[in-house]
């Protein structure tokens, strides 16, 4: 109920319509990975990623999920521009678009800062933007001041979440957003984040491995395998997202459950 | 038109100072036309860079030192300043009489291996006394202030040091125990030779003859003054960094000792004979190619003029 | 009076009191023309101090010192920055940087004295020059340690150039710029010693030549003190409170 | 032939070959006098080879060097670290550090040679003691910047003093100790020559020292690159093998 | 069901005798912060814990929860004798003990492969152990030689696990460890630490902000208030672990949720 199961060649080809392989990157934000290999510092060479491909269309909240070290930070590593050392390509339109990014340590400058961090993140034409609303959002307001350091991880990561929030991105990649929160403050976050969605044309690729959240979040749930990853299996899910919650969600878990049982809550 | 400038590179405490002190404080350039500028500098080092960089036009050096040049295409060329030259001190007690009783002991020596004392203390114990004192003594090359302390607080046996240090020692109870003069009329110089002088580039001193030649004028001036005068030395006293009267005479005395007297191309024949010495000596480290004093080292202007 | 002796300033005093006692104690046993005290080394001072004659020296050697430091650190910090994040900038550089680096400092303050002229531009290119290669050496070991998370989240943010120099580069080089200056100015003031003794006609090299010279021990460390004093005085008067600013948000140790 | 041009050893090649031509230049520019080409100084230095004496005095130097390295480092590894980490230490001893730090090589290239005598002991300490300081301001900075997460974890897991040393500080001083060294190896090597120009009877310094009486640039040249090829040797040869090793935890660049 | 909610007091009191505060260091692995205070880059002070006391029966699981930025962090850095400056009491019998933590960041040794990173952490008569069985069980042994930043995050985090683990020490410290791991490597894990802690005496504190794992592990909850930080409430679960699962887990948590309403899961 509510989630429509595709495997994963229909619901690229015929749910999305992506062109072939070899044109992907004409497209809008999308992305193809033939392969990623890694040097090892002992010699030797690890094959990553292979053959993993999709497309994130406009403005849609797509999850991505896989099991621990199966390469879902190095995909976005390499949707970023951050590691050019693969074969395939990355489309036009993602190579241009603005990014924010929520890595999954909260890399904040030491010696910046909590305001400085976010300020000096902001585009010029922003500098002088008003951050109160988004430090209170992420209830960081009496901290401005304070340095990195002074905070708990916790408090870091929302900094983190303010900064990649404030800078108003074509695309926002999240890898792993929520955790290290106890949950009254994610759920605030998560719907900030919802918020934020719904009312700026921004696209949303958030890695998690909290299925309840994706849940909650997505309109569609990328799946990769062990590694060498590859899309194991791709799921939309039509929901509304203000229905989500109580019976409805519990449906659509065990919906998930069943059709990923990897993923299974317990 | 000004007189025309020379520069002159001398080290604060050096005794050329002294020399070059007088000449401006009486008036001698301005009397032969010209005005001298002196250029103090730290070291003997900074003078050599200074007449190759043309930073100065006058500086204070030995003739071993200009016929390299010379021989190697600078020409540089060369007017006697002092016949004072070093000296192998030892403490009076010393047992040590002559050369042969170094043998074995640790020697000092200042200016390193190519030295020109060095290498005259050298030619004469193998012509004397059949050995070679850089092989049966210990020579220690380093800096000469460090040599008189070593050998005031006894790690030297002997130092063969530059006569103002030398001069200080006499007045604390070391002797000479053989000078470079003794040296030079053993090779069979007639009379004492200058082994320092005022070196300068001679396509400069053609560009300046006027100015030159005011300038050994004023030299000779200046030292006819210091050889007969107390009162010009008095005014000196201060610069002269002398602790007490003893020194202070000694310096003097040494200073007088030291004005050449002899016609130029006199010394040059001397300085010839001692130079096919140092040379068989210290080989082609010391004098680059050329084998026999460099036609020239003497400046020819002067020689012309005698 | 406890928490003042082992406060900053009471550690300090202790320790040049222990100085002051070593030294008295030794020229006990040399002698005051091998090792002059304290009070007559203080004395020298205060009369060369008076006779304006030190002032003049140590005011033009601080000008050397403060020219060659200024671009000394600002070329090192750009060759190091370079040699240290690309590998065909640090390939390229290294022979030259091994060259400067063990070009003996006599070596280049001759040719440059020979070369230039025997000028002040010769003689600060000269201490420059040998500074330069240390400070490239150290700043390219910072520059190799740089955090790549943090320049990450820079590239992904579009710092810039200049942003990402100014915020994400600089403060983590700041203790290798720390170590490449302190140990940098102790350098300069060496070389700088030793193009005064070539070919200028004053500052403290010079003058410490000069005494060395004439064996006046006590006028060469009259000289040697009161350069030290100023050094002591820069850097816990300008560099200390610097630092501790530069380092205000590393986390006070418990 | 592309990729070997733009390899390490390719882009060295190049750089070696540019200094080259620049020296050919500056020799016709200046006259062989005043710069020697590279043909005379290496028939010069061929000579000198042959004939033994420079291959003597290069050992002499070197054994100086390295003597004075080690001791140096060590020493300066230690204070170092026990000033960074240590405030009561590092206040007792920054006077000190500071002095030693601006104390002219001249200064304590003399003492040493009065108190301690002409010989090769005071030599070597004199220049160990130039290079302590350096030492100890670069590693101390390293001792300052210690990563406090991994430390506390050393004391959650009982490392005890060797183990942290061994595993979790030394790794971390890594860069700051490659800094100080080969700064370190070149500011040592300058006072060697400094040192053997005062007081010793060999060694590279004493030569160069010689020649330069005598004003004879080839020879200098000469001597100086013949030190410089050996330590770019080393650095190949030696340190960068090392450091690769040191270094193969880091991520490899993209 | 299962879950024996008491107030504060009377846990501490009537249920595990603690003694009057001022006694507390004589009893076994107490800690009573009176107050910490931390110093601001800026000057200044904040006041992060007040009046905050607890005692851990020895061998039991404790897990500690608490929003985010309130100070567990803080707490178990004071239990590990890591930071002194505090006024407060910690008992002997603790500062004694022998410790493994697991930190919020991995932390391990990034110079050493992974292998030495668990074997340094051995105590010297452990030396010579065989890292097989728990490299295993981290599903890591194929990295034995890898060194930490050639992993993914979630994996750097289990060698901190297997690091904890096989010390074999007395007080376990956990502060969330199983956050960035997928569901089954966490759960898998979970089991994992429920069996070490059931066949060897170890005392096990845990910081968590997933009530669902606290309740799936623990014998007691202890909730911090936001700071300065107290203890807001404790909660003993006397359930046995193998029943903790389907519906009676679901109806301890709907009882957590009653009891502190901080927790709740949505
Ligand atoms: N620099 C590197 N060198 C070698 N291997 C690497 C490197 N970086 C990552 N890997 C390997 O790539 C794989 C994927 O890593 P990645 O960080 O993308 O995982 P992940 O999906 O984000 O995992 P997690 O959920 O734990 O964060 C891992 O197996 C890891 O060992
Ligand atoms: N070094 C410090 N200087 C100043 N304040 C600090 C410092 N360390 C921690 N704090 C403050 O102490 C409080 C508690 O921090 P702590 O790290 O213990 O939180 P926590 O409960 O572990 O939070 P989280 O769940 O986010 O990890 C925070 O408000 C933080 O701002
Ligand atoms: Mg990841
Ligand atoms: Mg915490």
């Amino acid at each position: 109920m509510g989630a429509k199961v595709l495997p994963f060649h229909t619901a690229l080809h015929g749910q999305l319509g992506v062109p072939h392989a070899d044109k992907v990157e004409d497209h809008a934000f999308s992305v193809r990975i033939e392969a990623k290999r890694f040097k090892r510092a002992n010699g030797g060479e690890v094959e990553v990623i292979r053959d993993l491909s999709f497309v994130l269309t406009p403005h849609t909240f797509t999850c991505l999920l896989g099991p621990s070290g199966c390469g879902k930070t190095t995909t976005l590593k390499i949707m970023l521009g951050l590691d050019a050392d693969f074969s395939g390509a990355v489309s036009p339109a993602l190579q241009r678009a603005r990014f924010a990014a929520v890595f999954q340590e909260p890399r904040l400058l030491p010696w910046r800062s909590v305001e400085d961090n976010i300020r000096l993140a902001l585009p010029p034409e922003m500098a002088e933007k008003d951050l109160t609303p988004v430090l209170d959002a992420v209830e960081l307001n009496a901290f401005r001041s304070a340095y990195p350091s002074e905070l708990s991880l916790g408090m870091a990561r929302r900094v983190a979440l303010a900064r990649a929030f404030s800078v108003e991105p074509e695309i926002l990649l999240l890898d792993e957003p929520f955790v290290s929160l106890d949950e009254m403050t994610a759920n605030r976050l998560r719907h900030l984040l919802l918020e934020l969605w719904q009312s700026r044309p921004v696209t949303v690729l958030m890695v998690t491995h909290n299925i309840r959240e994706a849940a909650r979040l997505a309109d569609r749930l990328i799946v990769l395998s062990p590694p060498p990853a590859h899309v194991a299996g791709t799921t939309e899910i039509s929901l509304p997202h203000a229905g989500r919650s109580g019976g409805a969600l519990s449906h659509l878990l065990v919906d998930l459950a069943h059709r990923f049982p990897s993923l299974a809550l317990e | 038109a000004d007189a025309e400038i020379v520069r002159v590179g001398v080290l604060k405490f050096g005794t050329v100072n002294w020399e070059i002190d007088t000449i401006v404080e009486n008036g001698f350039d301005k009397k032969h036309g010209f005005s001298l500028e002196p250029v103090v500098l730290a070291g003997s080092d900074a003078g050599r860079i200074g007449i190759n960089a043309g930073e100065v036009d006058v500086i204070v050096s030995d003739w071993l030192f200009v016929s390299r040049q010379r021989a190697e295409g600078i020409p540089l060329t060369f007017v006697p300043y002092s016949t004072s030259v070093g000296a192998i001190m030892v403490p009076d007690d010393s047992i040590a009489k002559t050369l042969a009783d170094l043998r074995g002991s640790r020697v000092g020596v200042a200016g390193g291996p190519l030295d020109k004392n060095w290498l005259m203390f050298r030619a004469l114990a193998q012509d004397r006394y059949g050995f070679d004192l850089a092989e049966e003594t210990q020579p220690a090359f380093a800096a000469p202030p460090f040599l008189a302390e070593k050998l005031r607080d006894g790690e030297l046996a002997a130092a063969s040091n530059f006569w103002h240090y030398n001069a200080r020692l006499e007045t604390e109870g070391y002797r000479e125990l053989v000078s470079g003069q003794d040296a030079a009329k053993a090779f069979g110089a007639t009379g004492p030779i200058s082994a320092i002088g005022y070196v300068f580039n001679e396509e400069w001193a053609a560009e300046h003859k006027d100015a030159m030649l005011g300038f050994v004028a004023a030299s000779h001036e200046a030292k006819e003054l210091l050889g007969t005068s107390d009162a010009a030395w008095d005014r000196l006293r201060p610069s002269m960094n002398a602790e007490d009267d003893a020194i202070f005479r000694n310096l003097v005395r040494r200073y007088r000792e030291g004005i050449p007297s002899r016609p130029m191309a006199e010394e040059e024949a001397d300085t010839e004979k001692i130079y096919r010495r140092l040379a068989a000596i210290g080989g082609e480290k010391l004098v680059g190619s050329a084998q026999t004093l460099s036609p020239g080292t003497f400046w020819s202007v002067l020689k012309e003029g005698e | 009076m406890r928490s003042f002796l082992t406060g900053p300033i009471g550690l300090r005093a202790i320790s040049i009191a222990v100085f002051v006692v070593v030294w008295v104690l030794a020229s006990y046993a040399f002698g005051p023309r091998l090792c002059p005290g304290p009070v007559s080394v203080f004395a020298f001072a205060a009369k060369e101090i008076a006779s304006g004659e030190l002032p003049y020296h140590l005011a033009i050697t601080l000008l050397r010192v403060i020219a060659a430091f200024a671009i000394a650190m600002s070329i090192g910090l750009a060759t190091g920055l370079m040699m240290g994040r690309s590998r065909i900038a640090n390939d390229l550089g290294e022979p030259w940087l091994i060259l400067f680096l063990n070009a003996p400092a006599l070596i280049v303050i001759v040719l440059a004295y020979i070369w230039i002229g025997l000028n002040e531009s010769a003689a600060i290119l000269a201490v420059a020059l040998n500074k330069i290669p240390n400070a490239t050496v150290t700043i390219r070991e910072g520059a190799r340690a740089l955090d790549t998370h943090l320049m990450e989240m820079a590239r992904v943010y579009g710092f810039g150039r200049m942003k990402t120099l100014r915020h994400v580069i600089l403060p983590q080089l700041q203790p290798y710029i720390a170590a490449a200056s302190r140990s940098g100015l102790a350098l300069i003031w060496k070389i700088v010693l030793v193009v005064e003794l070539l070919g200028r006609s004053n500052g403290i090299g010079f003058q410490i030549h000069l005494y060395f010279q004439v064996f006046d021990v006590r006028a060469i460390l009259a000289y040697t003190l009161v350069f030290v004093c100023i050094m002591l005085l820069i850097e816990l008067a300008v560099v200390q409170p610097l630092e501790r600013h530069a380092n205000r948000w590393r986390p006070k140790p418990a």
